[in-house]
């Protein structure tokens, strides 16, 4: 039960948290309601014995991307131009038919199929690495070259240049 | 003083439970205690620390620190607390209310997660996780955004400037911290902590190995530093920023604030104690328990040391000690842990000495020279 | 109630939102949050799906929920740039000024 | 040294010992039975409990301004003169002059008062005063628990035998002052020719 508990909290705090992330007319409040939705998802890793994943869902999300987001935001804050009313009116109606459309097929599909619950050996940190570093070397690797690259861009790109 | 005592007292309380609840719910039963003593040790162990702070301090500084309230001022706490709650409750005008009313508890709640992870003795570890290390720096990372959400929902120009200092300090601390982390966790193969300490037991305290004396050094600075403590204060530095992200905030909310700090700075010491020091391991004449709290306080006490001699630094200095010393001396440290898991005793001293001595020699003339180009005179460009 | 289905039920409605978000924002951050909204719902689908796999391959999803996380951070870095420069360039970050096809 | 962290760890050396050094000197005073700390330049801790332990005040620190009734005659010394309000640099000298019976005017204040929220301990009224009636005190503690309004003639008056103990050094010096001058005079009087003008008898002995 406790278990059971613990998910219908946390699948409030997710979707509730998603809801004020694209809800928020204020930008901070939005990367606040994403930080939530993050850090309940983590939880429902958690759930799943998923331990290193909820843990670097939150290392990575919460203390290196949303913190990232909130400097973006201060960054590009002008006197003077609301953050309220950010949304595009002729773009709702769209936007709410194929998002709602859209969950309500994939919920219905789901809903109808019978998933057969094998249990599986936990992933410990320890397998995780080991596949990480085994089978899954070549991927590794190549997205640890992703990050240099998307580091070195990124700086090119949002460098001031000299006048 | 048992060994054991705090587990028996949870065994009692487990049956007592047991005895009065059906059988189900005894697996939660038994984790609400461990939260719970949790829950009350840290306020506990926050006025402790406030009073030790203050009068090692004073000690420091020739002089007594609090000695009015109760016997040399350790009731000093409980009357802090009170004037803290009795003080008015001052939202600024013009603030996100929002964020400024919900920012300390959620800058506090965290805090008390990072004592799920440290073994306080032998078997006394809350939520002994796979990952404990790694949670922990995922609890102590979750501060940065609270910290950068207080700063701004304030629009204080003053809490935005120590806000934003504090994250960037953060985020640059954590790195040589991690990678420091890192080598200790390849030497014990585990990341938890219990593990951690269970190796130590095995191969002697890290912090007798080369290795493991500069990664304690390091770790000790970088922890420091995260915790926001003088010489590294710079995100409250009182003569610039008034109080960095906390200027706006009084009473109970501030008391939040000040506890999620020095419990944080606390927690980083048990981990230091964990990581380096054998965490509760120790002869037999006391109980491991207090083993873990001689040395995590013995940790605090450095840090205690460290405010009470050290001015502070400049931001650019903090900043490029961290990424042009702290940094490369961390990866030093992980490839000389590596050298001595995997060579013989005499090699592994030769190439850790080697590694470590020198490497710290480098950096350190490097980054004096580089202190120095700081501080010299700008050419001021001509106003034509 | 803890079955996969119910994980892929949260997974899919974030998603949803994610992409109303994305469609309808017209900050670019805004935009940018929606798009690592339906990344976590990617991510917690693999993680609960992965509990269905063959016990061999349990990991492997798992596998590849670090490896979005990783690209995840690495999309966000680079989409933040982006917006910081068209913010120098523009003055704006509302994605219905950047109506230029060159400047 | 060009070692990172060689100055630090002096610094922090330095320090240490100044922390241990409270407790051996603690212990060696405990040892000798010595109440209290030792004062400053000694070593160890030298803070003064401040309630229950006082430095002495020094003579010369000047707070408020008290006017002296002769111990002797219970007269007051003020004559209403008004110097003190003329240089009283924030003004919060107020005198109102004394009128006898028949209308006229005698010298003495009918009422005195400085205003101490105001006042800002300078001291330049007991130095203008050609009568010695107006001095600094020593008394520091002001703290009430209602806020000070102003002080009149009743509360500014102190007795002479007040002010010689709270002055030891002054009442001695006036008391030499006078003494010469006395000495002065009579052999002023013994001489044929008056050898100095007589000055104002300012510097009357308490």
């Amino acid at each position: 039960m406790p278990a059971d508990i613990a998910f219908a909290m946390l699948g409030v705090m997710t979707i509730g948290g998603a809801l004020v992330a694209v809800g928020a007319g204020n930008l901070y409040r939005a990367v606040l309601g994403l930080m939530l939705c993050l850090v309940g998802m983590a939880g429902l890793f958690l759930l799943q014995r998923a331990d290193f994943l909820a843990v670097a869902q939150v290392l990575i999300y919460v203390g290196g991307v949303a913190v990232l987001i909130v400097f973006a935001v201060i960054l590009t804050e002008r006197e003077g131009e609301p953050l309220a009313a950010a949304v595009n009116p002729r773009m709702v109606p769209a936007a709410l038919i194929l998002g709602a459309g859209l969950t309500a097929v994939l919920v219905s599909v789901l809903w109808r199929s019978t998933p057969a619950e094998s249990p599986v050996a936990d992933v410990t940190a320890r397998t995780l690495a080991e596949a990480l570093l085994n089978r899954y070397l070549v991927p590794f690797e190549a997205v640890s070259l992703l990050l240099l690259a998307a580091l070195v861009g990124a700086l090119l790109i949002a460098k001031e240049k000299e006048s | 003083m048992g060994e054991t005592l705090f587990l028996d007292l949870k065994d009692f309380a487990l049956a007592v439970a047991a005895a009065l609840l059906p059988g189900g719910l005894l697996a939660s039963v038994s984790a609400l205690i461990s939260a719970g003593a949790v829950l009350v040790v840290a306020p506990v162990t926050m006025m402790f620390l406030t009073w030790v702070e203050r009068k090692g301090v004073g000690r420091f500084q020739d002089r007594y620190g609090p000695n009015r309230v109760g016997p040399f001022g350790v009731l000093q706490p409980i009357a802090d607390g009170i004037k803290m709650i009795l003080k008015e409750d001052i939202i600024p005008d013009g603030s996100d209310r929002l964020l400024h009313n919900i920012m300390p508890v959620l800058a506090a709640a965290p805090v008390f997660l990072l004592f799920l992870v440290l073994p306080f003795g032998r078997g006394m570890v809350a939520a002994d996780l796979n990952v404990g290390v790694l949670f922990f720096l995922c609890i102590s990372s979750m501060q940065s955004p609270m910290i950068i959400s207080a700063g701004l929902g304030a629009r204080s120009k003053y809490s935005v400037l120590g806000s934003m200092r504090a994250v960037v300090q953060v985020l640059s601390y954590e790195i040589p911290m991690v990678i420091v982390i890192v080598a200790v966790v390849m030497t014990a193969g585990s990341m938890s902590t219990s593990e951690i300490v269970a190796a130590q037991v095995r191969d002697g305290w890290f912090v007798l190995t080369p290795w493991g004396a500069f990664g304690f050094i390091v770790f000790l600075i970088a922890a420091t530093a995260e915790a926001n403590r003088s010489p590294f204060d710079m995100s409250e530095a009182e003569s610039e920023l008034v109080a960095g992200f906390h200027t706006e905030y009084s009473g109970f909310k501030f008391a939040l604030f000040q506890m999620a700090e020095f419990l944080s700075a606390f927690a980083s010491a048990g981990l230091a104690a964990t990581l380096f020091l054998g965490g509760w391991q120790g002869p037999g004449f006391l109980p491991s328990w207090a083993w873990f709290g001689a040395k995590a306080l013995g940790v605090y006490f450095v840090l205690v040391w460290f405010r009470a001699t050290l001015p502070r630094f400049r931001i650019d200095q903090l900043l490029a000690l961290a990424w042009k010393f702290l940094f490369p001396l961390s990866l030093l440290v992980v490839v000389a842990a590596a050298a001595w898991y995997f060579m013989p005793l005499l090699p592994a001293l030769v190439t850790n000495l080697v590694l470590l001595v020198g490497g710290y020699g480098l950096l350190s003339s490097w980054i004096l020279s580089e202190f120095i180009r700081m501080n010299a005179p700008r050419a001021v460009p001509d106003a034509r | 109630m803890m079955d996969v289905r119910s994980f892929a039920v949260i997974a899919t409605v974030v998603f949803g939102i994610g992409v109303y978000g994305a469609l309808a924002r017209r900050h670019a951050i805004a935009v940018i949050i929606a798009i690592e909204l339906m990344l976590n719902a990617a991510v917690l689908n693999f993680v609960s799906f992965s509990r269905l796999a063959a016990p061999g391959s349990a990991v492997s999803g798992q596998v590849f929920a670090v490896f979005i996380i990783t690209v995840a951070a690495a999309e966000a870095i680079v989409a933040l740039a982006l917006v910081l420069a068209l913010h120098r360039a523009l003055k704006t970050a509302r994605l219905d000024r950047f109506n230029m096809l060159k400047w | 040294m060009k070692f990172l962290g060689y100055h630090v760890a002096k610094g922090m050396l330095v320090t240490i010992s100044r922390f241990a050094n409270t407790y051996v000197q603690g212990v060696r005073r405990t040892l000798r039975m010595a109440p209290g700390s030792g004062g400053p330049g000694s070593q160890g801790i030298f803070t003064v409990q401040y309630p229950e332990q006082r430095l002495p005040v020094p003579e010369r620190f000047r707070v408020l301004p008290v006017l002296i009734r002769e111990e002797a005659t219970g007269k007051i010394r003020c004559t209403a003169c008004g110097i003190c309000t003329k240089v009283c640099p924030t003004q919060c000298i107020w005198i109102v002059q004394a009128k006898g019976e028949d209308g006229k005017t005698k010298n003495a204040p009918e009422s005195f008062c400085i205003e101490p929220n105001v006042c800002m301990n300078c001291g330049l009224c007991a130095e203008y005063c050609p009568f010695n009636a107006i001095k600094m005190d020593v008394k520091f503690e002001l703290a009430e628990y209602r806020r000070q309004e102003v002080l009149r003639l009743e509360d500014l008056l102190v007795s002479s035998e007040y002010y010689d103990r709270t002055h030891p050094q002054a009442t001695a010096e006036a008391a030499a002052a006078a003494a010469a001058k006395a000495a002065a005079k009579a052999a002023a009087a013994a001489a044929p020719t008056p050898a100095t003008p007589a000055p104002g008898g300012t510097h009357a002995a308490g």
